[in-house]
C-alpha cells in the first residue's frame, strides 16, 4: 500500500495544512487567529516542498562518512528544495513577524483585533 | 450560516485543486537532472561539504542575499512602525528570578559560542548562517530577559548590521571582479576538502549572514520589546 | 431693343393685371354686401381708394425697415407677376418665366412676406407682430398640401416648366389637371383657400386686429402700394393656379374669366364657414388636405 | 557597458549602510539615496539605448561562476532595458517626489524604497523563477512598509488587508514552483520552456498555480479590493509606485512564464485582462474619491495590458509596438496623476478645480488624462489603433467591442474629472502644495509623454505617413501662449493662410474635396477674425482652435484610415477645449465630448471591420470590406453623432449656444461639416451608383427628413437666440444628410449647395448674433429689441443670412432648394422631400423670430446705449456676405466643376445638370440665378424710387406714436410681442418636440450609474472578504481550464 510511504503523508500532510490555514484566514474573526493560520499555511508548504525533495530510503546531501563526493548522487536525496525550504522558511518569518507589527499598530489605534471593524475604507 | 457554507465551498474548491497534486504525486526514486548535477560536481566546484550550503550560498547566492534582505526589510519595517511609539527605556516590572538570572550568566556565553560555531562550520556540517543567527539571536532575547550585564548598545548592532550586509554584497561583486561571476566563491582560495578553511568564500559569506541574521533577528525583538507596557 | 419691348409688354401687362384686381376686389366686396343683405360699396371703390391713399400728405416711417416693407411686399407680387407665363403660345405674355420655374414661383413668395413682415415688425406695433406670427405659422401649413400637389404635378407632368405643364394641358377641357389629377388639384385648391386669407383661413387679419394691425400703421402713401400689391398678388397667385390646374390661359379674356373664378372660390368658401384659430386650421390642413395630397401622389406612383 | 548586476549591487549595499544613519531627518540620507537612485536609471537607460542603437542579442548575467539552469541568471535584453530603465526613472523621481516627506519619516523609509526599486529591477531581469518569487516578496514587502508613510488608520488598515492578501497569493505561487520543480526537474524559465512537459496532469495544474498567482498579483476584476483600498489610502506618491512600477514588473513577469501555459491559456489571459479593464471601468464611474478613482482606472489600465499579454499570439510583430504605446501611456500619466492628487491633497475629484491656480498643472492634468483615454497624438492612440486592427484581422470583433466599451467608460469619469477641473470654481479654504520637488517629476513625465508620442508615431504601421506639420505648429502655439491675443491671432491666421497656400495645388482638381477644404480654411481664418476684438492673452484658446482646424482639414487630406482616424481624434479634441470654455459650458461640453467619443469609437469599430481580412489602410479598403453591413451602419452611426442626427443631437444646442461667440460659429458653421465629410467619405466608398438601392441609404434619408423637421420645430420654440441658431443647425445638417443619401449626382449638388450656404449662413449669423449677445450681454430675445437703430450692419448682415437660409430667391439658398426638388423628384423620394419641404417653411418662423424679437419691435430701455458690434466681427461677415452674393449670382462657378467631376470621377456617371452658361436646367426645369438676381434687382431699385417719389417727405416719428387703440403703451417691455411668440403653433405641433431623446439618454446615464453603485458594494472592507474572492477567483478560473 503505496499511500502509507512517508513521503504520501508528509505530502498528504502538508496539503491538508495548507488547507487548514487557508480555512483559517478566511473563517477567523481575531486579527491574531488569521496570522496564527498564515504561519500554518507557511509551514504546509516547507513540509511539501521538504517531501517534493525526498527520494525514498536516501540520506542527507552532505559529503561526510556515510556519503562520498564519488557515490554522492547515488545516496543523498535531493539538495535543492531543502534550500528553498530554508528561504522560504526565512521570508516566511519575515512576513509574520511584519503582520504582527502591523496588527501591533491596528490594536494600538482602535483597540480591537476584529478584523471587520476595519472597514472604514471600501466601495 | 450561509456565509460559513460559503466558505466551506471555497476550501472545497481549493481542496479539489490541491487533490489534483496529490494525484500526480508518486514520491521519486531518482535524482533529477539538475540536483545530480549538484550531487557529482558541487562539492568539487565549490569546495563544500554541506550540498545545501553549497547551494544556499553559491549557486542559488543570489536567493540568498534576497532572503537576507528581506530581513533587513523586516527590521526596518518594523523600526519605522514601532519606533512611532514612545521609546521606552525597558525597565524590568518585577525582578528576575534568581535561577534566570544566574543561568544566563552562565547560558549566554556557550549560547553565543554555539551560534558563532554553526554559522562558521556551515559548509562542512549541516546548519549554516541562518540557524548560527538565530541562535545568537536567541542569545540576546536571554539577555533582554535577565536585565544584567551591561545593556546592548544599539550602535554596535547597527554596526554589524549594515557592515555584515555590506560584505556580502562586496564579496558578491569581488566575485566579478575576481572568478567568474556576481557570488562566486572561487574569489578566495578553495583548500583542502572538509576542512574549516575550505569551500572559497562560503564561509566567510555564511558568517557575514550569520551576524547579519543574528542582528537583524535581535533588532526585531528589542523594537518589539520597547512596545511591552505601551499595551497595558 | 427687343428687350424694350420685352419690357413694355411686361408693364403693360402689370397695368392688366392690377386693373383688373382693383375691378375684381370691388365685384367681390359687392357680392359678399348683397349676399349679407347689405347695399355695398360701387364697383370702382377700390380705384377711389387708391388715389386717395396716393394723394394723401402726411406720411410717418418708424425707419428704414419700416419704410422698406412695402417695397419689399410688392416686389413680392410683381415678381411673381414677372416669373409667370400668362397666355399660352405668345412670346411676349410669358415675361420672364424664362428665368425660373414653378419652385421659383413657389419660394418667390415668401420675399414679400418677409418684407411685410419686417417692415410691420418695424413699425413697433405689438398686433402686427402678433397677426405674422399667426399668418406664418399658418402659413407652413398652407403650403403643405400645395407642395404635395406640385410634386404630384412634377410626377405627372414630368416637369416643374409652367409654360410646359400648361402645354400638356391643352386640347380639350379634359386635358386639364382638374380632370387628369383631381385629388392633387383639390388639395391644392383647398391650400388656394388658405394662401388667399379668406375666412376660414382669415385670422390672420381678423377684426379685432385689423384697426390697429399693419394697414393702418401703413398709411397713406404705404397703405396704397400695400393695395397695389394686394390687387396684383390676388391676381396672379389665381392665374397661378389657373395655369396649373385649370388648363392655362390662350388669350387674355380666357384668363380673366378663369382667374375670377378660381379666386371666387376661395371667396364662396369664405361666405359659408366660420373662422379658424392658427391652432385649428393647422391641423385641418394637416388633416384633409394633406392626406389628399399624400393620395395624389401615392396613385401617381401605383 | 556596465554590468547591469551594478544596479543591484550599489542599491543593496547603499541601503545597508543608509542603516547607519539612524537619525530622523538626516538630509546625507535622502541625498545619498538621492545620488544612488540616479545610478542605476543612467545604466539601465544606457543599456537601452545601446540595444536601440544596434539589436545586438540579448546580455546574460551568470553569478555563482556556474550556468543556468544550475545558478540564477539574469537577462538584459531590449524588454528588460526599456522596463528597468521605466522603472529607474520612475524610481528617481518618485523618490524626488516624496524628498520631503522623506524628512519627517526617517531613513527606514528611505532605505525601503531603495530596496523596492531593487527588487524591482530583479523581478524584471530574473530568469530563475524561484528567485522571481523571492524578489516579488521584497517588492511587495518594501511596498506594504512604505504605505505606513502615511499613518493614519486607514493606511494601516489597508496595509494589513495587502500583506495577508499578498502572502496568501504568494503562498500559492510557491506551491505552484515547488510542483513545476517536481515534475519538471528546473525553476529556470528558458529551460522549463526548452523541454515544457506540460502534457502532464499535475503538471498544467503546477502551471495554472504559478499563473494563477501572477494575475493575482496584477489585481484582476473582480478580485481586487485589496489593491483598491491601498491606492485610496497611501500616499500618492507610494501609489504612483505601485500603479507604475509594480505594475510594470508583474506584467512582465506574467509575459515571461506564459510560454509555461498551453496556447489556449492566452484566450482565458485575454478575458481576464478584457473583463478587468471593463468591469473596473464600469465601478469607477461611480466613484467620487479621486485616489481611488484613480487606483479604479490603474487597474482597468494594467488589465488590458493583461490582455494584450494574451492576445500576443494574435499580434504577432506588433506585440511591443501596441504594449509600448498603451503601457507607457498609462505608466506616465497614473504616475502623473497620482502626483497631481498628492499636491491637491483632498479625495472628492471636484476639488480639482484648484489646478486652476496653475495653468501648468492644469494642462499636464489634461495631458494625462487624454494620454490615458488615448487621444492622439499620444501613444496609447497608436497602440489601441493597431491593437484593434490585429484583433480586426483576426475577426476578434467581441473583443474589440469589449475593449472600446472599456475605453467609453473610462472616457465617462475621466472627462467628467477634467471637467470639473476646468469649470469649477476653487473652493476657498483650498490650497495646492506646489514643492519644485514636486513639480518636476509632474512636468519631466508630461513631457516624456510627447517623446513617447514621437517615438510611437515611428513604429505604428502607416504612423509615417502622418502629416504632423500642424501638430508642430499646434505645439507651437503652446509654446507662444504666454504672447498677447493679437499676436496669437495673427500667428495663428497667417499659419492657416500659408497651409492653404501649400495645400492648394493638391487639391486643384478634386473638386469635392476642394470645397471642403475651403470651407475649413477659409471659414477658420475668417473666424479667426472676430479674435482680434479680444484683450488680454486668451491662454490656452489658438492651439486647441488650430488643433480642431488641423484635425477638420487632416479628413479633406486623409489618404488611409489612420490619418482619417487621426485627424477625426485631433478635431474632437480640439473642439471640446473650445467648447468648454464657455462660461455655463461645464455639462454641454461633457456631453458633446460623449457623444464624439461614441461616434469615434464607433467609426473606429467600423474601420475595423473594414479592414478585416484585407491588406493595408487606405481609405478604398471601405470599399471592398468584408462586413459591408455592419461596416457602414456603424461608420455612419458614428458620422452622425458629429452632425448630431436627431436622437444623438442632443448634446449640440447647448454646446453651441453656451460657446463664446467667436466660438459657436467655428463649431456650427464649419465643425458639423466634419461628420458631413465623413458621410461623403463614407457614401463615397460604399460604391455611388450601385449604392443606390441601399437599405441603410434609405433609413438616412428618412431619418435626414424627420431631422431637419425637428431640428426646425424645436428652434421655432426657443427663446435664446443663439439655441435658436443651434437647432437650426440640427435642421439643416438633416437636410443635408438627407441630400447626400441620395446618391444621385444632383443629390449630390443639393448636398454640396446646402453646405456650402449654411457654412455661409450659419457662420455669418453666428457671428452676428454672437456680437449682439456679447454686447447686451443676454441670450433671450425677448429682452432685446429694437436694436436696428444701434446695429443697423448687424441687422443687414442678419437679414442677409435668413433670406439665404429660407431659400428666397434670389439668394443662393434657393439653388439648394431647386436642386433640391429636381433630386426629390428623379429619386423618387416624395414624401421625404415633403418633410423636408415643410421643415423649410418653419425655418421661416424661427428666421422671423430672430430678426424680428432682436432688431424690430420695441427698443428697450437699458439698451439705447448699447454700441455697433466690434468692426472685428463685422468685417468677415461682410466677407461671407459677398461670398453669398457670387455664390448666388454665379453658382456654376461651382457646382459646374463639382457636378463635372462626379461624373467623371465616376462616382455619378449620370449627369442630368446642363449649364449654358449661368441657366442651370434638368430635364425637369431650369433657373438661372445671374438673371433671377438681374430681374429682382431692376424691379426692387424701380419700386424703391417710386415709393421714393411718391413719399418724398415721410416724418420720422417717436417709438410710442403708434395707433393703440387711443392709449399709448407705457413699456416697451409690455409692447414687445416676442417671448412664447408662436404659441399657438405649440398648441398645434409641440407635442412633436416633446423631449423623449434626452429622457432616453439621462435613463441610459442614470441606470449605468445605479449599476456601478449596486456592483461596488462587492468592495465591503473587509480584508478576508478580499481573500475570500481571491480564492473564489481562482476556483472558477481553474473549473474553467479544466
Amino acid at each position: 500500500m503505496k499511500y502509507f510511504n512517508i513521503e504520501y503523508i508528509s505530502m498528504a500532510t502538508g496539503l491538508f495544512l495548507f488547507l487548514v490555514g487557508l480555512w483559517g484566514i478566511i473563517s477567523q474573526k481575531n486579527i491574531i487567529k488569521i496570522i496564527i493560520s498564515f504561519s500554518v499555511l507557511d509551514t504546509s508548504i516547507h513540509l511539501i516542498l521538504v517531501s517534493i525533495g525526498y527520494i525514498r530510503n536516501k540520506t542527507a546531501p552532505i559529503i561526510d562518512g556515510v556519503v562520498s563526493k564519488t557515490d554522492a548522487a547515488t545516496k543523498i536525496v535531493d539538495p535543492l528544495p531543502q534550500a528553498l525550504v530554508l528561504t522560504a522558511i526565512v521570508i516566511g518569518v519575515g512576513v509574520t513577524a511584519l503582520m504582527l507589527t502591523y496588527a501591533l499598530r491596528m490594536y494600538s489605534e482602535n483597540k480591537t483585533l476584529e478584523i471587520n471593524k476595519y472597514k472604514s475604507l471600501k466601495w | 450560516m450561509i456565509r460559513n457554507s460559503i466558505l466551506i465551498l471555497l476550501i472545497a474548491g481549493m481542496a479539489w485543486i490541491l487533490f489534483q497534486e496529490f494525484s500526480a504525486y508518486h514520491g521519486a526514486d531518482k535524482l533529477n537532472s539538475i540536483s545530480e548535477y549538484y550531487a557529482k560536481n558541487a562539492p568539487t566546484e565549490t569546495g563544500a561539504a554541506n550540498l545545501v550550503t553549497a547551494i544556499v550560498v553559491t549557486y542559488r547566492g543570489f536567493d540568498t542575499l534576497g532572503e537576507v534582505t528581506i530581513l533587513f526589510l523586516t527590521a526596518a519595517i518594523i523600526g519605522f512602525m514601532i519606533s512611532t511609539g514612545k521609546k521606552t527605556d525597558r525597565k524590568p516590572e518585577q525582578s528576575n528570578s534568581e535561577l534566570l538570572e544566574t543561568a544566563s550568566n552562565v547560558l549566554l556565553p556557550i549560547l553565543i559560542l554555539v551560534g558563532v560555531y554553526i554559522f562558521i562550520n556551515g559548509h562542512l556540517t549541516p546548519g549554516g548562517g541562518f540557524l548560527g543567527g538565530a541562535v545568537l539571536a536567541s542569545a540576546i532575547i536571554l539577555w533582554l530577559m535577565s536585565a544584567t550585564g551591561p545593556k546592548i548598545s544599539h550602535a554596535l548592532l547597527e554596526v554589524t548590521e549594515a557592515f555584515s550586509g555590506f560584505g556580502f554584497v562586496i564579496l558578491g561583486v569581488l566575485g566579478i571582479v575576481l572568478a567568474g561571476g556576481f557570488l562566486d566563491n572561487k574569489i578566495l582560495h578553495l583548500g583542502t576538502f572538509g576542512t574549516l578553511l575550505s569551500a572559497g568564500a562560503i564561509p566567510v559569506i555564511y558568517s557575514l549572514i550569520g551576524l547579519k541574521v543574528g542582528a537583524e533577528l535581535s533588532k526585531i525583538i528589542i523594537v518589539l520589546n520597547q512596545t511591552q507596557g505601551e499595551e497595558k | 431693343m427687343e428687350l424694350l419691348i420685352k419690357i413694355g409688354f411686361v408693364l403693360l401687362g402689370l397695368f392688366i393685371i392690377l386693373n383688373w384686381g382693383l375691378i375684381m376686389a370691388g365685384i367681390i366686396r359687392k357680392i359678399i354686401a348683397r349676399v349679407s343683405m347689405r347695399r355695398g360699396i360701387k364697383i370702382y371703390q377700390p380705384y377711389i381708394n387708391l388715389i386717395k391713399n396716393y394723394s394723401i400728405r402726411s406720411q410717418l416711417s418708424h425707419g428704414v425697415m419700416f419704410y422698406l416693407g412695402p417695397v419689399f411686399r410688392l416686389s413680392g407680387g410683381v415678381g411673381i407677376f414677372l416669373f409667370m407665363p400668362l397666355i399660352y403660345g405668345s412670346e411676349i405674355w410669358n415675361n420672364f418665366s424664362f428665368t425660373g420655374d414653378l419652385i421659383l414661383i413657389a419660394y418667390f413668395m415668401f420675399f414679400g412676406m418677409l418684407g411685410m413682415a419686417l417692415g410691420a415688425g418695424e413699425g413697433g406695433h405689438p398686433y402686427s407682430a402678433i397677426g405674422i406670427s399667426r399668418g406664418l405659422a399658418q402659413f407652413t401649413a398652407i403650403e403643405v398640401p400645395f407642395t404635395l400637389a406640385l410634386l404630384s404635378l412634377a410626377i405627372q407632368y414630368k416637369t416643374l416648366s409652367i409654360s410646359e405643364i400648361v402645354a400638356m394641358q391643352q386640347g380639350g377641357i379634359m386635358h386639364w389637371t382638374l380632370f387628369t389629377n383631381p385629388v392633387a388639384t383639390i388639395a391644392a385648391m383647398l391650400s388656394f383657400l388658405g394662401a388667399m386669407g379668406h375666412s376660414p383661413f382669415n385670422v390672420v387679419m381678423a377684426p379685432q386686429e385689423n384697426p390697429i394691425g399693419p394697414p393702418t400703421e401703413y398709411h397713406g402713401t404705404f397703405l396704397g402700394v400695400l393695395q397695389t400689391n394686394r390687387a396684383i398678388l390676388h391676381v396672379i397667385e389665381a392665374v397661378l393656379y389657373m395655369n396649373l390646374f385649370f388648363g392655362g390661359a390662350s388669350s387674355w379674356l380666357e384668363l380673366l374669366v378663369k382667374s375670377f373664378f378660381v379666386y371666387f372660390w376661395s371667396v364662396f368658401v369664405g361666405m359659408v364657414f366660420p373662422r379658424f384659430r392658427v391652432d385649428q386650421s393647422i391641423p385641418w390642413m394637416l388633416k384633409i388636405p394633406m392626406v389628399l395630397g399624400i393620395l395624389s401622389i401615392v396613385l401617381l406612383i401605383f | 557597458m556596465v554590468n547591469p548586476v551594478y544596479i543591484i549591487a550599489v542599491l543593496l549595499s547603499v541601503s545597508f549602510l543608509l542603516g547607519l544613519f539612524r537619525k530622523p531627518g538626516s538630509d546625507f540620507a535622502r541625498l545619498a539615496a538621492l545620488i544612488t537612485l540616479a545610478f542605476p536609471a543612467i545604466v539601465s537607460v544606457s543599456w537601452l539605448l545601446q540595444f536601440l542603437g544596434e539589436p545586438t542579442s540579448p546580455f546574460i548575467i551568470y553569478t555563482a561562476g556556474s550556468v543556468p539552469p544550475f545558478s540564477i541568471n539574469l537577462k538584459m535584453g531590449i524588454e528588460e532595458a526599456f522596463l528597468t530603465s521605466a522603472v529607474n526613472i520612475l524610481g528617481f523621481f518618485g523618490f524626488l517626489y516624496l524628498y520631503r516627506t522623506f524628512k519627517e519619516s526617517g531613513v527606514s523609509a528611505v532605505v525601503l524604497f531603495l530596496v523596492l526599486v531593487m527588487g524591482l529591477n530583479v523581478v524584471i531581469m530574473t530568469r530563475d523563477i524561484f528567485n522571481l518569487f523571492v524578489f516579488l516578496e521584497i517588492t511587495s514587502i518594501a511596498l506594504i512598509g512604505l504605505i505606513f508613510l502615511k499613518k493614519d488608520i486607514n493606511a494601516v488598515s489597508a496595509g494589513f488587508k495587502y500583506l495577508i492578501a499578498v502572502s496568501v497569493i504568494s503562498t500559492i505561487l510557491l506551491l505552484g514552483i515547488g510542483f513545476i520543480y517536481y515534475f519538471a526537474g528546473t525553476l529556470n524559465i528558458d529551460d522549463f520552456v526548452s523541454k515544457n512537459s506540460g502534457a502532464v496532469k499535475g503538471m498544467s495544474t503546477a502551471v495554472f498555480l504559478v499563473i494563477i498567482a501572477v494575475l493575482l498579483e496584477l489585481k484582476p476584476f473582480p478580485a481586487n479590493g485589496w489593491g483598491l483600498d491601498v491606492y485610496q489610502s497611501a500616499h500618492p506618491g507610494i501609489s504612483a509606485m505601485i500603479s507604475a512600477g509594480m505594475a510594470t514588473a508583474s506584467l512582465f513577469v506574467l509575459y515571461k512564464i506564459l510560454p509555461f501555459g498551453a496556447v489556449y491559456w492566452m484566450q482565458i489571459i485575454a478575458a481576464v485582462g478584457v473583463i478587468t479593464f471593463v468591469g473596473s471601468n464600469m465601478l469607477g464611474i461611480a466613484q467620487k474619491n479621486a485616489n481611488r478613482l484613480l487606483g479604479y482606472s490603474s487597474i482597468g489600465q494594467i488589465g488590458l495590458m493583461v490582455g494584450i499579454i494574451g492576445f500576443s499570439p494574435m499580434l504577432g510583430k506588433h506585440l511591443w509596438m501596441v504594449f509600448f504605446g498603451l503601457f507607457i501611456s498609462h505608466f506616465l500619466a497614473k504616475a502623473g496623476l497620482f502626483w497631481l492628487s498628492g499636491m491637491i491633497g483632498k479625495e472628492n475629484i471636484k476639488s480639482w478645480s484648484v489646478l486652476r491656480k496653475q495653468p501648468l498643472l492644469l494642462i499636464a492634468f489634461g495631458v494625462f488624462a487624454f494620454a490615458l483615454i488615448g487621444f492622439p497624438p499620444f501613444p496609447s492612440f497608436f497602440g489601441k489603433w493597431q491593437l484593434v486592427m490585429d484583433l480586426a484581422a483576426h475577426g476578434q470583433f467581441g473583443w474589440i467591442v469589449a475593449i472600446l466599451l472599456g475605453s467609453m467608460l473610462e472616457g465617462v469619469y475621466l472627462f467628467r474629472w477634467l471637467g470639473y477641473a476646468i469649470k469649477l470654481d476653487v473652493e476657498a479654504d483650498q490650497k495646492l502644495d506646489l514643492g519644485i520637488e514636486k513639480l518636476i517629476p509632474v512636468g519631466v513625465f508630461a513631457l516624456m509623454l510627447f517623446g513617447a508620442s514621437h517615438f510611437a508615431i515611428e513604429n505604428v504601421p502607416g504612423g509615417l505617413t502622418l502629416n504632423l506639420i500642424p501638430v508642430y505648429f499646434i505645439l507651437l502655439l503652446f509654446v507662444l501662449d504666454f504672447l498677447p491675443a493679437k499676436i496669437k491671432n495673427s500667428i495663428a491666421i497667417l499659419g492657416m493662410a500659408y497651409y492653404a497656400w501649400l495645400l492648394y495645388p493638391s487639391l486643384q482638381d478634386d473638386t469635392l474635396r476642394l470645397v471642403f477644404a475651403g470651407i475649413f480654411l477659409v471659414g477658420g481664418v475668417l473666424t479667426l477674425f472676430a479674435g482680434y476684438s479680444v484683450k488680454g492673452k486668451r491662454a490656452g484658446f489658438y492651439p486647441f482652435a488650430i488643433m480642431m482646424y488641423a484635425g477638420l482639414i487632416g479628413l479633406v487630406e486623409a489618404k488611409n484610415l489612420l490619418q482619417f482616424f487621426f485627424a477625426w481624434e485631433l478635431m474632437t479634441l480640439g473642439s471640446y477645449v473650445l467648447i468648454i470654455r464657455g462660461k455655463k459650458s461645464l455639462v454641454h461640453a461633457y456631453n458633446y465630448m460623449l457623444f464624439s467619443l461614441g461616434g469615434a469609437y464607433l467609426i473606429f469599430l467600423g474601420m475595423a471591420l473594414s479592414v478585416a481580412g484585407q491588406h493595408g489602410l487606405s481609405l478604398s479598403l471601405l470599399n471592398t470590406t468584408h462586413f459591408p453591413g455592419w461596416a457602414y451602419t456603424l461608420l455612419a452611426i458614428g458620422f452622425l453623432t458629429k452632425t448630431a442626427a436627431l436622437g444623438l443631437h442632443i448634446w449640440l444646442p447647448g454646446a453651441h449656444a453656451e460657446a463664446e461667440s467667436d466660438v459657436s460659429p467655428m463649431v456650427s458653421g464649419i465643425l458639423l461639416k466634419g461628420g458631413a465629410f465623413g458621410l461623403i467619405v463614407l457614401f463615397l466608398a460604399m460604391g455611388a451608383e450601385k449604392a443606390g438601392g441601399h437599405p441603410l441609404l434609405y433609413a438616412l434619408g428618412w431619418l435626414g427628413a424627420i431631422t431637419a423637421v425637428g431640428g426646425n420645430l424645436m428652434a421655432v420654440f426657443q427663446e435664446d437666440a443663439k439655441r435658436l441658431l443651434a437647432y437650426s443647425s440640427v435642421g439643416n445638417l438633416g437636410y443635408i444628410l438627407f441630400a447626400f443619401a441620395f446618391m444621385t449626382n444632383v443629390g449630390w449638388l443639393t448636398g454640396l449647395t446646402y453646405s456650402i450656404n449654411h457654412f455661409l449662413f450659419k457662420t455669418l449669423l453666428f457671428l452676428a448674433i454672437g456680437g449682439v449677445v456679447m454686447r447686451v450681454k443676454t441670450h433671450n430675445m425677448y429682452e432685446m429689441g429694437g436694436l436696428i437703430k444701434r446695429m443697423p450692419w448687424s441687422f443687414i448682415a442678419v437679414l442677409i443670412g435668413i433670406i439665404t437660409l429660407a431659400g428666397i430667391p434670389p439668394l443662393s439658398g434657393y439653388a439648394g432648394k431647386w436642386l433640391f426638388y429636381n433630386a426629390v423628384i428623379t429619386k423618387g423620394w416624395y414624401f421625404q422631400g415633403a418633410m423636408v419641404f415643410f421643415s423649410g417653411t418653419i425655418a421661416f418662423l424661427y428666421c422671423f423670430k430672430l430678426i424680428y424679437s432682436i432688431f424690430l419691435g420695441q427698443e428697450k430701455d437699458k439698451f439705447r446705449k448699447v454700441k455697433e458690434v466690434p468692426v472685428w466681427y463685422i468685417l468677415p461677415q461682410f466677407i461671407l456676405i459677398i461670398g453669398i452674393m457670387v455664390f448666388s449670382a454665379r453658382p456654376d462657378l461651382v457646382l459646374k466643376p463639382i457636378g463635372a467631376l462626379l461624373s467623371q470621377a465616376g462616382y455619378f456617371p449620370t449627369d442630368p445638370l446642363t449649364w449654358e452658361n449661368v441657366t442651370a436646367s434638368t430635364n425637369l426645369g431650369y433657373w438661372s440665378g445671374y438673371k433671377i438676381m438681374l430681374v429682382i434687382g431692376v424691379m426692387f431699385v424701380t419700386l424703391l424710387t417710386w415709393l421714393l417719389v411718391m413719399s418724398r417727405k415721410a416724418q420720422k416719428v417717436k417709438q410710442f406714436n403708434i395707433v393703440y387703440s387711443g392709449e399709448r403703451p407705457f413699456t416697451p417691455e409690455t409692447t414687445h410681442f416676442s417671448h412664447n411668440m408662436f404659441a399657438p403653433y405649440y398648441k398645434a405641433l409641440g407635442f412633436l418636440t416633446i423631449p423623449v431623446v434626452t429622457s432616453f439618454w439621462e435613463g441610459v446615464n442614470s441606470t449605468a450609474h445605479a449599476f456601478a453603485d449596486s456592483f461596488r458594494k462587492i468592495y465591503s472592507g473587509n480584508g478576508q472578504t478580499y481573500i475570500a474572492h481571491i480564492l473564489a477567483y481562482i476556483i472558477i478560473v481553474y473549473l474553467i481550464i479544466f
